[in-house]
């Protein structure tokens, strides 16, 4: 047992370009929701990701405070701007 | 029937899958979105689409099926393309059939509506000062 | 440019004048009005259209005008089929461009709505029991 | 100098089927107007033209009290149906 959770985070768009990668892993506690892979991630690289992008796990919208599981993966989704 | 589709390559209305024959269809609304040579007062060169394609195709088959619903279509259907676009080139086509106009203009207008703000295509704008942006959206 | 045409053959998006190339367009909404099966209760089997020719044209192309003016369009072209069309053929074609999707769109409706109540043209129905209508519009 | 004006009416649609001609000519006094030809329809082919017809005098929409002029040619309108 062990108590961090592999959650890989994927990159799109202005995000992508950003963070300079397609995808990265991150080790998470136990517990940890969207927000706190959002602050990781704005840590790690020094970014800060506005509050209104959207959520997406596991290809489904998904809200800021659920209990993500082990091998979740994450997709910030910034305003859309297709059409 | 509805279909959502992504497309890499160029696009027009022979992108759209074969409408189901229908002899109760008496109108049908096409919208096409262009690429322009301006936005903003800046002077666009070209454009370049990206998409989060599994959740753009879920979230876009929505979509066709609200539209549907809301305004009792026969078909809906709505294809995006996604790459570099050059000025001129068709970037979003949308079709709905229905019994009478109004239906299919509404379904129409609905879907392009919903499509710019739910499902998570972005645009990288190319100017002709050699600056680029992704544009911020409405969010 | 505009332009309003009636004719007797088969119609579709080609029977609308080549649009003039301009790199300012960001929107083209198109609506074609199909015959269907049904109308108001009875099956219908085929249809008549007669038209007022000349009136008719500069009454369409007025509108076209008016279209242009009203929602800032770039083009606007409208072609009319007459003569005996069959269940699924498609009796009138709108298409507009714009720089923005709302002005196509609206520009769209405004001129089927107008071409529907003042352009002289009259449908006359044949339905599946052998009678014929020449129907009263909404005058 | 006659006192009559020499008027071609022009039929269409259903008014072609109710009169069974495609135009014929109407002699008018002088000072006619379109409401007066109308009269004139409705006498010779014992039919009710109604009163939510357009008028056009020489293919341009006009109103129902204008004076004619010999040779003028018309068409009333039935509310029309196309689209």
């Amino acid at each position: 047992m062990t108590n961090s959770l592999q959650i890989q985070v994927v990159y799109f768009a202005k995000l992508r370009e950003l963070t300079g990668l397609d995808q990265e892993a991150f080790s998470m506690m136990k517990g940890s929701n969207p927000t706190d892979v959002l602050e990781s991630i704005n840590e790690r690289h020094q970014i800060d990701i506005g509050s209104n992008f959207k959520i997406a796990v596991n290809d489904e919208f998904s809200d800021w405070d659920i209990k993500l599981h082990d091998g979740d993966r994450l997709v910030f989704i910034p305003p859309v701007t297709g059409g | 029937m509805k279909e959502f589709n992504i497309l890499s390559d160029v696009i027009s209305l022979q992108s759209i899958s074969a409408m189901v024959e229908n002899n109760g269809i008496g109108a049908q609304s096409v919208f096409e979105g262009i690429v322009r040579n301006t936005n903003d007062g800046h002077e666009v060169k070209k454009l370049e689409y990206e998409c989060y394609e599994s959740l753009a195709i879920k979230e876009g088959d929505q979509i066709l099926d609200e539209a549907i619903e809301k305004f009792d279509l026969i078909d809906a259907f709505c294809v995006h393309r996604v790459g570099t676009l050059e000025i001129g080139e068709t970037a979003v086509i949308v079709v709905t059939t229905s019994g009478h106009r109004d239906q299919s203009f509404k379904g129409c207008r609905y879907i392009i509506d919903e499509v710019k703000v739910r499902v998570p295509i972005w645009k990288k704008e190319y100017y002709a000062d050699g600056e680029t942006e992704w544009l911020k959206g409405a969010g």
